[in-house]
């Protein structure tokens, strides 16, 4: 029997701190680290302190392309300025393949249907390294992946000339190595493969609240509208202004502000009419825009199952459990 | 009749009390008006975890030092003995308890009236230096209590027993450097509060300090008075007694049943000897029966206070930090006491709690209490010394005596 | 950009309470010096020695109207000025001192005072239980960046606005663990934002004292909180600031007693 | 890439009082004319600009002026929140902020060789005055063309003179709920009007504004007349913040009222969830 080895760039995980540390004189680093035993991304100031094999992060990477709040711009008497986004390069380090997949996706959101010009402001000067201990298929975007071998070795899958680049460095060398078969990061599998099917799951919610399916009474009533399912979601993209005219009275500001559907003011206008009078309402609306409208104008829910939503929902609403529940109905129903 | 001499409250001191002078008689009563809220039956029923999170709520001024006071009663109850990393961070807490205190003291409340000022932020205009200075002083120990307690008034991070969360060292040498680049004005603020003319005064005060090694304002042990009569903490409710008086919604407070003044004076007086290499020099300075020099004795705190923070972020750099959280012992005496210096003097918190944690009863004694009756008897002391005085002179030396004080009579009328 | 020309008179006043909110005022430090140069203060006793009466465009109240000349006061202010602003959870919501209820004044006032003393205090009561109020600034203490955004939208000439987020909003981003998830119970989800998550940041619970947001979903927070505290603790988190509120009294206390029956 | 977000500067050069929370404002871009995007036109009817003034935000506001005006736009803003009240606080010579024109509009040349009903109400009318303006430069290729237009008082008739100017071009009929003692023309709901209407309802359009319930306008008013539920259209009014289809906030099912809208035809909306 032949084997299938390929020569092939790959770094050990102890040379990767001083890879980190060697980028870290052209790029501010990001990376995975501790925190009151939660793991977030934050600025790595020390590199031995990264934490790789983590499940989830609480906030996805999107904070640092589409940051929570930001200055959109300032006025003064002189005329409106722009901030200027000229600091020194990201370098995202340690995103999980799903992580770099909603990134793909959020480049796509903030294209259409104009450029958002402060996500890519930072975003053209930002590298994304994937780390993962998945197999790598079909590789979801980023730079450069660096797929675990086993516990010594990772395959550096350069994507980019930029991810080339990083690849030629000196803690890389060439191997021959043996196609692995990777774990899975186990997260949300079920829903992964529903995701194959946007078609299926974009008919099925919206059947559901057509057919007026108890889930979404349920659920109304469960969801205490707190808005964390909205703001750990790398994908979700809603925002309101905020404007100021400084204490002095000499600058007017406006920021953009993470906003989240299932908030009670989201749709309300002056007057108080509200278009979401329910908490019912607003929490359909979030799947409604994922599962439905998603499909709708790019072809894909906007999810891309990596728990998050699951793990920091303070009522345990379970998106994989609850999708599962009204595709299965809906297929029952249809057939 | 009782003639007021200010007909309103009295300005620039904390909470709520007017002095009303009887002319003919020449006797004066300081008139507290705070409404009661009863904190110590509110904590009754409540959880022992509560406590600390309930009396700092007491007084914004000085809340870490009911926070710490109320800690050390239950942890005293629960037979709990915190680890050397929490007391080391408690006693930071507390140094910039202290400075953030005094600064506001001094500079908002006191200083105007010895330069001849309205209002502290005239300053801003007069001497913008100057007042450049006490708003760093206030922003580094604001800054130290965000740090350590988690926020500049009403602390987040304390617990039974230890910390919730203790600071990173990134943070403990972010704010060394912050005290590095303050400590001049720490000392300027001792220079210029040693120039000031404060008018002279004999009231032949008997001074009550806590007591234990070196200049102890979170663990002293012992309840020290000038005239040599001390008392250990346990006894704190035997010794300080409290007089209910039906012109005043707070306690008169009496030492054995003597007139004694606690605060920073007392605390220079009785542990003068532990003050730092700089602020030593200018407690020669204090005149022991001038009630006024206690605004010196607080400038001279603020630099003792500012050296103590700077070698207590050392040493915690230096020997690390161990944020375990001790459990309570097993059988504890379920009774505890909680002894601190607060900026105004000692402070102390008794908590007597049930076998599942609830509070059964609370007793809290505050410093301004304690000195009620001393700053009627000083006020009745400044208007036997100066008959010829006119009444207008007379107001304006009493409301600035009053002030020297630094009466917190949100804290007296708990 | 619009400008008032004239600066605006403002009064400050502090009821029974414990001054941290007027503390938070101070420290804004150099903030505090530019509100200065767009406001006269006018009254504040606390901060200076000289104090009139008048009228006045601003008034902001710390503290609990507890005594009958606090109230009386407080009535006073109300006629005598345009915006009334509760400054802090006492004003806004009765905040510590409302703890206790005036049933239970009576006893602690013989076990502390003695039988012989005359109270002074009536009853914690939020300002809200006497006049009518324009705006609360809710917090325990107040935060300084809150005091900046209000008074920035009251210099504009806006109507200052509720944060319509939750308290869970900072709480994420400054990366804790969730209190909820780890079976503590915490008020985050239905408290209005803007406080920065802090308690919560530094370990301890959320009481809600940035007051209960717009349309919080109460009902399911309780759902959830009666999974990991007896009704006795759920009060207990309630009746820490919010006793007063609408939402205890309509909402929260009736949930209690139908679990209870 | 540009600052989408960023709007330019204008300058008020006129403000009429209209009623008592309604104000009219004319005004010009700081530098040169309002380009005209829009084959000869500075926007299409029914198109609005996101109108503000600096550090209070900014609102969607339906453009009311003719789009073959380029050298200013008028604009027709009721008090009711933030902007529209720093908007109210404004004098002539102030600035303020305009982006835009956002938004579909009226398909304005399927209207041609049709008649044209436009029903309004209140606050309604900028959109539709715009659309007037439009049809009345090329008059001569629409078929009979009806403003319904109804008023609480006659004090509430906005923009009365433009009324005389257009209503020597097409029918205006005009009612008020209540009338003043001056008042001559019709008193009562504008769905009583309909009788005066003459139109082939096989051919024609209709355009629908204003406040109330949009449904029961719709059965009362227009549904009589017989026309097609895909030619009626109405204008959306949903919560915006970008204006530009990226805040989420004016979603409704499918689409986007920033973009897609503000302008469905009743077809559209029926099968709208919300
Ligand atoms: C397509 C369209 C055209 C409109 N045309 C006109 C018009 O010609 N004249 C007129 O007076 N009004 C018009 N409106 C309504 C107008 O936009 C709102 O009255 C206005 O936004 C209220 O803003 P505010 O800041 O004063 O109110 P606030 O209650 O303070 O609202 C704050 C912000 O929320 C958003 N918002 C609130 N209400 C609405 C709303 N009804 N629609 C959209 N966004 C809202 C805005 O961004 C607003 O600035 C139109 C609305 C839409 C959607
Ligand atoms: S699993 Fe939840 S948080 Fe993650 S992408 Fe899907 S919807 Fe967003
Ligand atoms: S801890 Fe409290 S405030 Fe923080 S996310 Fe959980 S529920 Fe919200
Ligand atoms: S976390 Fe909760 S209790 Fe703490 S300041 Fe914020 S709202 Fe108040």
């Amino acid at each position: 029997m032949i084997k299938n080895y390929k020569m092939e760039p790959v770094i050990e995980r102890n040379s990767i701190p001083s890879l980190l540390k060697i980028l870290s004189s052209d790029y501010s680093i990001i990376a995975p680290q501790e925190r009151n035993g939660e793991v977030v991304f934050d600025d790595l100031k020390d590199p031995e302190c990264l934490v790789l094999g983590y499940k989830v992060t609480i906030l996805p990477p999107k904070k640092y392309l589409f940051p929570p709040e930001e200055i959109l711009f300032t006025y003064s008497g002189k005329g409106v300025r722009t901030p200027s986004i000229t600091s020194k390069k990201l370098l995202i380090f340690g995103l999980s393949l799903r992580d770099l997949e909603a990134i793909t996706q959020l480049d796509e959101i903030m294209s259409t249907p104009h450029p958002d010009y402060f996500y890519w402001k930072r975003r053209s000067r930002s590298i994304l390294v994937g780390v993962t201990d998945e197999s790598v298929h079909a590789p979801p975007g980023g730079d450069l992946i660096l797929e675990r071998m086993d516990d010594e070795l990772y395959r550096a899958i350069p994507l980019t000339q930029a991810g080339k680049k990083i690849v030629k460095g000196r803690f890389f060398k060439k191997q021959d190595i043996l196609p692995h078969k990777g774990e899975g990061n186990q997260v949300m599998e079920e829903l992964r493969k529903l995701l194959l099917d946007p078609e299926t799951l974009a008919e099925a919610v919206k059947w559901s609240r057509a057919e007026g399916h108890p889930v979404w009474e349920e659920l109304g009533k469960r969801c205490i509208g707190c808005g964390i399912c909205t703001y750990v979601c790398p994908i979700c993209h809603c925002f309101s202004m905020e404007n100021s005219v400084s204490l002095d009275g000499s600058t007017c500001t406006r920021c953009r502000k993470w906003d989240a559907c299932t908030l009670p003011g989201f749709a309300r206008i002056a007057g108080g009419y509200d278009h979401h009078p329910s908490q019912k309402k607003r929490y359909y609306n979030w799947y409604y825009h994922k599962f439905v409208r998603g499909y709708k104008e790019y072809g894909k829910s906007q999810c891309v199952a990596c728990g998050r939503c699951q793990t920091y929902c303070p009522a345990r609403i379970d998106i994989e459990k609850e999708l599962l529940g009204i595709v299965k109905d809906y297929r029952e129903a249809c057939g | 009749m009782a003639k007021r001499i200010s007909e309103s409250l009295i300005t620039k001191i904390e909470g709520h009390g007017s002095l009303h002078v009887d002319w003919e008689g020449r006797k004066a009563k300081l008139h507290v008006v705070e409404g009661e809220r009863l904190f110590e039956g509110i904590l009754v029923g409540r959880t022992a975890e509560e406590v600390h999170w309930i009396t700092p709520r007491i007084c914004g001024v000085c809340p870490i030092a009911h926070n710490l006071a109320s800690v050390k009663a239950v942890e005293d109850a629960l037979g709990i003995i915190p680890n050397p990393t929490t007391v080391l961070l408690r006693r930071l807490m507390m140094t910039g308890q202290m400075i953030q205190s005094h600064v506001l003291h001094l500079f908002f409340l006191a200083l105007p009236d010895y330069i001849g000022l309205d209002r502290a932020t005239e300053l801003a205009e007069k001497d913008p230096k100057a007042f450049g200075r006490a708003l760093r002083l206030k922003e580094v120990s604001d800054e130290i209590a965000f740090c350590i307690a988690g926020r500049n008034v009403h602390p987040t991070t304390t617990t039974i027993g230890g910390f919730h969360k203790i600071p990173d060292k990134s943070s403990l040498q972010r704010l060394l450097r912050m005290l590095e680049k303050t400590s001049p004005d720490a000392s300027w603020t001792a220079r210029l509060f040693t120039s000031l003319p404060y008018p002279e005064l004999d009231a032949d005060l008997e001074l009550l300090s806590l007591k234990g090694d070196g200049y102890s304002i979170y663990d002293g042990d012992t309840i020290s008075s000038s005239r040599n009569d001390d008392t250990s903490v346990k006894g704190y409710k035997e010794a300080i007694e409290e007089e209910v008086r039906e012109y005043s919604t707070a306690k008169f407070g009496s030492y054995r049943k003597r007139e004694i003044m606690v605060g920073a004076l007392a605390r220079i007086a009785i542990n003068g000897k532990g003050l730092g290499q700089k602020a030593r020099k200018f407690a020669k300075s204090l005149d022991l029966n001038n009630p006024f020099h206690n605004n010196l004795a607080q400038a001279i705190e603020i630099l003792h206070f500012h050296e103590e923070a700077i070698m207590l972020i050392e040493k915690l750099i230096e020997e690390g930090m161990d944020g375990t959280v001790v459990r309570p012992s097993i059988n504890p005496p379920l009774k505890g006491i909680g002894a601190v210096e607060a900026p105004r003097g000692g402070l102390y918190h008794e908590v007597h709690l049930r076998e599942d944690g609830k509070v059964t009863y609370a007793n809290i004694i505050t410093p301004t209490v304690q000195n009620l009756t001393s700053i009627e008897k000083s006020s009745q002391t400044l208007l036997d010394s100066n008959p010829a005085a006119s009444k207008e002179e007379l107001k304006r030396l009493m409301e600035m005596l009053v002030r020297a004080y630094d009466p917190c009579l949100t804290c007296s009328v708990h | 950009m619009q400008r008032e020309a004239k600066k605006l008179k403002v009064g400050i006043f502090d009821f029974t309470d414990c001054e941290g909110c007027q503390v938070k005022l101070v420290s804004l430090r150099e903030r505090l010096l530019a509100l200065l140069e767009r406001v006269e203060i006018v009254n504040w006793r606390l901060g200076q020695e000289k104090n009139r009466m008048d009228r006045f465009d601003l008034v902001l109240i710390e503290g609990c109207p507890i005594t009958q000349d606090e109230i009386d006061l407080l009535k006073l202010l109300r006629e005598r000025s345009t915006h009334l602003i509760g400054f802090g959870t006492c004003a806004t919501m009765g905040g510590i001192p409302a703890i206790m209820d005036q049933k239970e004044r009576a006893k602690w006032y013989n076990k502390i005072y003695g039988p012989q003393y005359k109270p002074r205090g009536i009853d914690s009561l939020p300002l809200t239980s006497y006049v009518k109020v324009d705006f609360l600034i809710h917090g325990c203490p107040v935060d300084e960046n809150e005091i900046v955004r209000v008074m920035e939208e009251l210099l504009s000439g806006k109507k200052p606005a509720y944060r319509g987020y939750s308290v869970c909003f900072q709480c994420k981003l400054a990366g804790n663990p969730c209190r909820l998830i780890n079976g503590k119970p915490c008020l985050g989800p239905v408290t209005q934002g803007g406080c920065g998550a802090i308690c919560v940041s530094g370990g301890s619970p959320c009481y809600g004292c940035f007051g209960i947001r717009d349309t919080a979903q109460i009902e399911g927070l309780l759902d959830i909180l009666k999974g990991m505290a007896d009704k006795e603790e759920i009060e207990r988190y309630f009746t820490m600031f919010l006793r007063y509120t609408k939402e205890y009294n309509e909402i929260v206390r009736p949930f209690m007693e139908r679990e209870n029956g | 890439m540009k600052n989408l977000y960023a709007p330019i500067r204008a300058r008020v050069t006129r403000i009429e009082e209209l009623s008592e929370n309604v104000r009219l404002f004319r005004f010009k871009k700081d530098r040169g004319r309002f380009a005209k995007n829009h084959g000869g036109l500075t926007f299409i009817p029914g198109q609005f600009v996101m109108a503000g003034v600096w550090g209070y935000g900014e609102s969607p506001i339906g453009i009311l002026s003719s789009p073959y005006e380029d050298s200013f736009m008028e604009i027709l803003v009721r008090k009711v929140g933030v902007v529209t009240n720093a908007l109210h606080r404004l004098n002539v010579g102030d600035e303020m902020t305009i982006r835009g024109p956002y938004g579909n509009g009226f398909p304005i040349s399927s209207f041609e060789g049709k008649d044209v009903v436009m029903v309004s109400g209140g606050c309604g009318i900028p959109p539709i005055a715009a659309l007037i303006e439009y049809i009345i430069q090329k008059r001569e290729r629409f078929g009979r063309v009806y403003l319904l237009y109804g008023a609480a008082t006659p004090e509430d008739i906005l923009a009365r003179k433009r009324l005389d100017t257009w209503g020597r071009h097409i029918n205006i009929l005009l009612t008020v709920d209540h009338p003043s003692p001056e008042w001559k023309g019709h008193v009562g709901l504008v769905s009583e009007m309909v009788k005066d209407i003459e139109i082939n309802p096989l051919n024609a359009v209709a355009t629908m504004c204003g406040p109330g319930p949009m449904m029961t306008a719709l059965e009362r008013i227009l549904r009589p007349l017989g026309i097609s539920d895909r030619r009626i259209y109405v204008s959306l009014e949903r919560k915006m913040q970008c204006g530009i289809g990226k805040c989420q906030h004016c979603v409704t099912g499918d689409s986007y009222v920033c973009i897609d809208g503000p302008v469905y035809n009743f077809d559209e909306i029926d099968k709208n969830w919300d």
